[in-house]
């Protein structure tokens, strides 16, 4: 889950790491109300889950209230990097001199913890050149420790105070990462503002595996409304701009699927993962969900592991017989329980293929009207 | 001989008296794996399907001999169950479990360093060595014994691949589920170099899919192995930035595209199929 | 530093560890109105930093709001082990079924936490067989896990809601432990009552070391008036019976000059271990405290490593000269800057002795009146 | 030879520009210590006593190949220090430092296992191999070469026995402070195996005190060793449940009492001495 820069600051501040002065306003007079209070010399900027906003016009600058108020109407409603801006954040504005980059992340090939820093940072930092990158790994037993962080600071090129502020935020951020079970937590840019460091942006995306011991974090959902309906069943669900509208249980396999549709001419409407082992209720409630998405075709491509036959079998004709399922249907059924699932299928006048290239090639055409 | 498992494993199921664990336990049962015993804390003395129940695994290890352990345990206790298993020295953990905290499975794999045990998984359907030994939930009908060990990131499309190779006339040495989670125990370099050891295995199947570097890191060993490699990589139509179902399936920063797989792959030589079903006819002419 | 029980109960509730519903009182009348609210029939535990309390008449039972008031009238000001109660506690009497030990220690030969526990609680611990005592070492890389607290509650031969009750007791005790930089936390007894698990007791003893980082703990002193003092200078002091006093530098060579003066067949009055390094200001006002425990002689044994002998000499002249030393000193000083401090006390017209068995007969002789 | 320290040892400072670290790096230097670093974050290319200081230990390891660091930090940052020399490879770390929290000397001292490095300490007065080495707060005057090993609870009873040792004509191999703390890196046990098979070692003293098992755990190697161990014992005269100075010397639950130390220690063949000054006669006693 990913946190909006106003939330990730609050936690920042929660654990003493520094931020500009400032609060979120959801209206252009709150907005103009929060300039006045911070003496007018503000930044406003826009809440949304991209990066890369400030280049999209998603951050003004303004030198009084009304200005700031005018910023504020101005982004609000706006589209941002396909997000819609609902809240914007206005702060202080800072006398820079000098942006860093400090992130924390899981580094999947090392099992650890990494430690990402560069004396480069305010700008996207897939620009900065790998030597201008400073990686540690962390030991996940010991975490990162203050000699650690001090060393961070030195090879930033850091002294004095600066370097102890930079060197006490890292271990904070760190802290950050590992008690609100980050994936990732970024400052970008860390900026150094006279003997100051501050964390100017902020981002805090916490695994959604964790987030049952995080009750009192804010509830942020991303993605369209399909994808929200199907993650509260558990599945995973990626909206595609195709016509056939496709299940498969598996991520891979169901990736595997989308690239064979592709590949017979196909163009698949949506990835739906209904993973392993999902019963006939949820795998229903994925089916209806796919004809939502109104689709020329569907295609269920389920080789059974967990998951047996005989539920995708059920959950396939308990939906026909409810609410129908008006478009072309491509059942493709193997593995644990086919026999019996076949048979349901089979019994409710449904065809269930074995081969997924028949499968596929027979949704294709199918979708193309032939 | 094959890799991880064998007819020496002697298996303990943590979650036997789950739902998915009792289930699980059967079908390994049935295809033949020396389950040993079970354990679910508070539950010892019971028998599923005939297997003995014991508090924990260290009584498992010790009344039982149990040398190998599979986890169905719910994710909020999983990582706790595999540390457990380790602590009671077992040498092989397979987490079948999905949805374990990635910080919690990082603590785990250090744990399992620590004391020298292999973690498969988490989010893994498991470890197979057809006619030997099945740990995990994999069907077993469609293996076969046979000189392909397979390496696989995905469960389902692994099925898919070695149901076709089975068909084909091409059985396994070892198929073995990384796990699909962004951290797991092992990794495509972590089992190929057995794999080359192994005099039972002739040829390498990776099912790799986009996301993560697993598939780039694995060219760096293949280059210098004797054993053909043929890779499936899932996710070719997948469009940048979005997430496809479980965390290893990002792609992100440039880095972990199908296109890069692919390159990489090839140029240390592993033939590519391109569509799942013709891995087992690459498979037959890389291996002459 | 030792907490009261009712403080260590308040730490507790705060990680979640079920206590016994009670208030603490500093007058009878409290006691009685707080028996009245928990519903009349209740334990009043007197509150001391000593163990052995039940067996010293330190906990009374009542059965209404009157002889809960009469037994914390008949508590209060009374001496329990050499403590004055100022406080009792008052809480809802239990039913119990049975009551077990459970601890976390510091292992000094293992350097690691211990975590210690029988199925025998309520009674002195010490009393307990080995057998009966269960001890498990903990790996402070890992902290005490669940599967070790399970394992843990079956040993002690517990099964279902009491057995899950105490796992998670036990685990909650080892996060007091390790975030309240505890040397020691108890819990004597831990009571099963029905299917739940109370701690009755419960004892937190914090590091002195690591109260830096626990400015929220109440602060609780101990000792006497004149330990006290001497603790605020980050002395060590322990009050004795005899009528030598002692302060020498180091705590085995402060002990070793308390045996030889018992050995001499001197009395000594305490214990002052000036430590290394101490200056003259502070090691003037430990000679200050020395003098107002009334000694017939003083014992001075220095044998300079990080404490420099000239240091040492100004001290003892400026005490002198200031409010005069009206007892016979004996002076032994040797080691850093030694030609130094007996110059310095030679010109002031006082004597060093180089050998410590020199200086122990000269003072026990002294203060016999020989 | 000697243990733990000699001519080959290379001393980093770390806390070099305090108070403490200067005045006594100036005083090992006067013994002849090779003092090759000093360490203070933030204040590299400095000198203090003409030792270049740098601004970590792992850059001192890396310029001046220091091999061994004595930290003289002050206690809020000391655990840090000690973590950032075993992380830098430092194989012999003296924690002079006192008043550490004691879950934070576990940790050093679990960090320096898995590492490989030796702890002396906390508050220790550190290591002498009298006329090659000396790494601590020792007086330099009292020390001489010799025959006679000596381990060492407390520090100013030890230069007490050190001194008299001396004057008697009885050098000093190796002369260990274990530390005044509850825990410590090293204990007895850990060190009697090399100074028995140390060669310039003829005889063993141990400076112990009540409280704590690390005497009664020593007579079980003792009762095996062919070089003879004389003790000296303080504390006798100390009150049963008083705290006497640092947390080593509580005696508690009825352990670790003068009589159950001087009565194991005697049950192993050690000559206890009554008075610090007699261990010098008992000495030459068993030593023949």
């Amino acid at each position: 889950m990913k946190l909006y820069e106003y939330m990730a600051k609050e936690v920042f501040r929660a654990f003493d790491i520094p931020v500009p002065a400032g609060r979120v306003a959801a209206s252009p007079e709150e907005a103009g109300e929060i300039a006045r209070e911070l003496g007018g010399d503000v930044a406003v900027k826009s809440q949304v889950l991209a990066g890369g906003r400030g280049k999209a016009g998603g951050i003004k600058f303004a030198g009084c209230p009304e200005e700031a108020l005018d910023a504020a109407r101005e982004l609000l409603n706006q589209e941002i990097r396909g997000y819609r801006v609902e809240r914007v954040l206005v702060e202080e504005k800072l006398t820079i001199d000098q942006e860093l980059y400090l992130a924390i992340a899981v580094d999947g090939a090392a099992r650890s913890p990494v430690v990402i820093a560069s004396s480069r940072g305010g700008v996207d930092i897939e620009q900065v050149p790998e030597a201008d990158l400073i990686r540690e790994r962390i030991d996940i037993r010991w975490g990162f420790r203050p000699y650690q962080a001090r060393r961070l600071a030195y090879r930033l090129g850091l002294t004095g105070a600066v370097a102890r502020g930079v060197a006490s935020i890292a271990i904070r951020l760190y802290r950050v990462f590992r008690e609100r079970d980050a994936e990732l937590t970024e400052i970008n840019p860390l900026v150094v503002c006279g003997n100051d460091v501050l964390a100017a942006d902020a981002r805090l995306n916490v695994d959604d595996e964790a987030l049952f011991r995080h009750g009192d974090l804010p509830k942020v959902e991303e993605g369209t409304e399909i994808e929200r309906r199907v993650k509260s069943f558990g599945l995973s669900y990626v909206e595609l701009d195709g016509d056939i509208a496709v299940m498969a249980n598996g991520a891979g396999i169901t990736m595997a699927t989308l690239d064979i549709l592709q590949r017979y001419g196909g163009r698949p409407a949506n990835f739906l993962d209904a993973g392993g082992g999902a019963g006939t209720e949820p795998t229903a409630r994925a089916i209806e969900t796919l004809l939502m998405t109104r689709p020329k075709a569907i295609l269920i491509n389920i080789f059974g592991g967990i998951t047996r036959c005989d539920d995708v079998a059920w959950a396939i004709v308990q939906v026909r017989n409810t609410r129908g399922i008006p478009v072309p249907l491509v059942v493709r059924l193997v593995g644990t329980n086919q026999e019996e699932g076949v048979r349901i299928l089979r019994e409710n006048g449904l065809r269930a293929y074995s081969e997924m290239h028949e499968a596929a090639e027979k949704v294709v055409a199918l979708a193309s009207g032939v | 001989m094959a890799i991880l498992v064998d007819k020496e494993t002697r298996l303990v199921v943590q979650g036997i008296t789950g739902n998915q664990g009792s289930f699980h336990t059967k079908r390994m049962l049935e295809y033949g794996t020396c389950v040993v015993a079970g354990v679910s804390p508070g539950k010892a003395g019971r028998a599923v399907h005939g297997v003995p129940v014991f508090d924990s695994v260290a009584e498992a290890v010790e009344g039982e001999g149990a040398n190998a352990s599979v986890i169905f345990v719910p994710a909020p206790f999983a990582a706790d169950a595999a540390m457990e298993a380790i602590d009671a020295g077992v040498g092989l953990i397979v987490i079948v479990t999905e949805h374990i905290p990635v910080q919690e499975a990082m603590e785990v794999i250090a744990f399992a360093r620590e004391r020298g045990s292999t973690i498969v998984g988490p989010n893994t359907f498991g470890v197979i060595s057809p006619g030997k030994c099945k740990i995990g939930i994999m069907p077993n009908h469609i293996y076969q014994p046979g000189p392909v060990g397979i390496l696989a990131r995905s469960g389902t499309l692994s099925y898919e691949i070695a149901a076709g190779l089975s068909a084909a006339g091409l059985g396994q040495s070892t198929v073995v589920g990384l796990g699909g989670d962004r951290v797991v125990g092992l990794s495509f370099t972590d089992l190929l170099p057995a794999l080359e050891d192994d005099p039972e295995t002739e040829a390498v199947v990776l099912v790799g899919e986009i996301g993560g570097s697993a598939e780039e890191e694995a060219a760096g060993l293949i280059a210098s192995m004797r054993k053909p490699v043929v890779a499936y990589i899932a996710g070719k139509s997948a469009p940048p930035g979005k997430r496809m179902g479980h965390a290893g399936a990002i792609i992100e920063r440039g880095k972990g595209t199908y296109e890069s797989k692919v390159k990489t792959l090839e140029r240390a030589g592993v033939e590519v199929a391109d569509l799942p079903w013709k891995v087992g006819e690459v498979l037959k002419e890389v291996m002459g």
